[in-house]
């Protein structure tokens, strides 16, 4: 895309102009905004503006921007881009095949957009012309207290309810992470609960019938406490505590104390 | 008890009403709405017609009688400015982006965050939106019914006292603009129109054409 | 020199001069003197004779031109004192746990104490809720169906009318208030908040040594 708006001849006016814009890029508020000022020196009404010339003007001063070695930001070289494009639509006769809007179309819509930033912006002045409160036209100076009944209502703004809502939720965010210990059973407490109640258990028995209420339905949980056991039954096997039998792969785990005889 | 007792009296005579507001708007700096009014009058008041009264008797004055949304208050006559320069109240300048953006927002309203970049053809950078909330020209609106229900903005009470303006479909120039079709919210030719555009309409239409 | 300057233009009508008076009578936040007006109005004025006919314009009106010393301002009739109550309201900001209470339950109405107490990560004094229950902003709503069956809090019409919202889902949401610039203060990635930050680093200490 870049190389097709460079072998555009581009001629000597607007090359001069675009000079004297880029003295003025940092002022300007984006790339509307500068096509708006590029309008005006076409001397005509925003109506039957070309945006044929337009996007002539804006490519120069993009091309001139970049000879003097000036970055410009990245959404003024996406325009620059975009009308390189439309530009190769508006020249070209229209391809049947095509998909998507014509150049005509395109052309109408970035014209009403320019034509509605400098409306705004006529309006914005009418507004700030007009007599403001506290300039041109006053309020009373004295406001009238008669202390008969002191009543306190308390206020409080939106903006102070939401900056109150956004300090705890900002504190939330940033909270330093903490695994969610909810739905986690650690070894140590499996380990303690089957010490406890292996005293108590003659015969073979499922280990998870030592998982405890609470822990038996809930997915997580129950993955979680299953665990748990399984791993504090090695220990406890380990610590020849207790005898563990599986009958074959997957079979229920049984466990037994190992009652010292 | 109280209601029933009052209502035995006879409202007082159009005069007097007309002498309590009269005393009641000079006495606040802030416009003063009609329900407050109604509420501080005696029962059977008219405030209406006691402020229609006032307003004219005030016609060409010093200080004038202005409507504020639904609300009233006396201001003084904008060609004597030029004495008050002891009570003019400096105001921090607003930037260009700020003045652009709260022109949007008055003329667009209810409008979005996107739709004002959209306008301006940039970003509009968190400080802007917040000093105009911040001056009270400027107040959350209701929730666009489009994808995402983005908050809206829109102007307020304060900003119409501000500029002087009775209500928003007094702003300079929106007749001419609505005519010219530069409120539309239209969608560039091959996106797909997120329903927003007509939304946009229909909130506008009644915003401003609520009478 | 000067006066002599000056004397070469002419002094306002009378009327006009009248309409001056009123308006920074109108305008002063104190009483204005006799020399005060005098240079405050065009050279050449007579104040004297514009306050004169003030004064008799506003005779039984519901506000009378006022002589204070030697100063004048513009006062409520006494007889209409009565009407002047409502000015004598006492504002006071919201404590700042009542604030976050009170966002708490517009933003997650239902909601109980301890979802409260959970969000905020510290126990609401009876209080808050209290006091915003009394300024009927916040009322109980139904109970959860959860063991206990605790009360819920939601927030009321009042609310609502009080923070110019349509209904409690206009809220902005957190990614507007950050788009807004509203979160601006918020803390480095890697700082320890205070609280609840500090109890969960003792947490995860205890589990990571325990082994």
């Amino acid at each position: 895309m870049a190389d097709s708006f460079q072998e555009d001849a581009v001629s000597v006016t607007d090359r001069i102009a675009a000079e004297a814009l880029i003295i003025d890029v940092g002022a300007f508020e984006g790339p509307l905004d500068l096509l708006l000022t590029l309008c005006r020196t076409q001397k005509v009404d925003l109506r039957q503006i070309s945006i044929l010339a337009l996007a002539e003007q804006y490519l120069a001063f993009v091309e001139t921007a970049k000879q003097l070695r000036l970055e410009l930001a990245a959404d003024y070289l996406v325009m620059a881009a975009w009308l390189a494009f439309l530009k190769s639509r508006l020249l070209l006769p229209p391809d049947p095949s095509e998909e998507g809007p014509s150049g005509e179309e395109l052309a109408a819509h970035l014209a009403f957009q320019l034509e509605r930033l400098a409306a705004m912006r006529e309006v914005a002045a009418k507004l700030m012309a007009r007599d403001q409160l506290g300039r041109d036209f006053f309020a009373r100076g004295i406001t009238e207290d008669v202390q008969r009944m002191r009543h306190v209502t308390y206020s409080a703004t939106l903006l102070d309810l939401m900056q109150g809502y956004a300090r705890i939720r900002t504190r939330d965010d940033f909270r330093p992470f903490v695994l969610d210990r909810d739905a986690v059973m650690t070894l140590e407490q499996a380990l303690e609960r089957m010490r406890h109640l292996i005293g108590f258990a003659g015969d073979w028995a499922d280990l998870s019938s030592y998982i405890p209420e609470g822990w038996q339905i809930d997915p997580p949980r129950r993955r979680s406490a299953t665990a748990a056991h399984f791993a504090a039954s090695l220990e406890l096997a380990k610590e020849g505590c207790i005898d563990i039998r599986q009958g074959e792969a997957f079979a229920p785990i049984q466990i037994r104390s190992r009652t010292p005889r | 008890m109280e209601t029933e007792r009052t209502s035995l009296f006879e409202a007082p005579p159009m005069a007097e009403q007309e002498r309590m507001v009269e005393a009641i708007l000079f006495a606040s700096a802030d416009p003063v709405t009609f329900t407050e009014l109604m509420g501080r009058m005696p029962h059977g008041a008219e405030p209406a017609e006691a402020i229609a009264r006032l307003r004219k008797r005030y016609e060409g004055r010093g200080v004038n009688i202005l409507r504020i949304g639904d609300a009233w208050a006396i201001r003084t006559a904008p060609d004597l400015g030029f004495l008050m320069q002891k009570e003019t109240v400096e105001v921090r300048k607003l930037s260009r982006a700020a003045i652009e953006t709260l022109a949007i927002v008055a003329y667009h309203q209810p409008v979005t965050r996107a739709e004002i970049e959209e306008i301006r053809g940039v970003s509009v950078s968190r400080g802007t939106v917040d000093q105009l909330i911040e001056l009270e020209w400027v107040r959350f609106g209701r929730r666009k019914m489009t994808p995402g229900r983005p908050v809206t903005f829109v102007v307020t009470e304060g900003f119409l006292d501000h500029f002087g303006l009775e209500s928003a479909r007094d702003l300079p120039g929106l007749k001419d603009l609505r005519a010219a079709g530069l409120l539309e919210n239209r969608p560039a030719p091959g996106t797909v129109p997120l329903g927003e555009g007509s939304d946009a309409d229909a909130d506008q239409t009644e915003m401003f054409d609520q009478d």
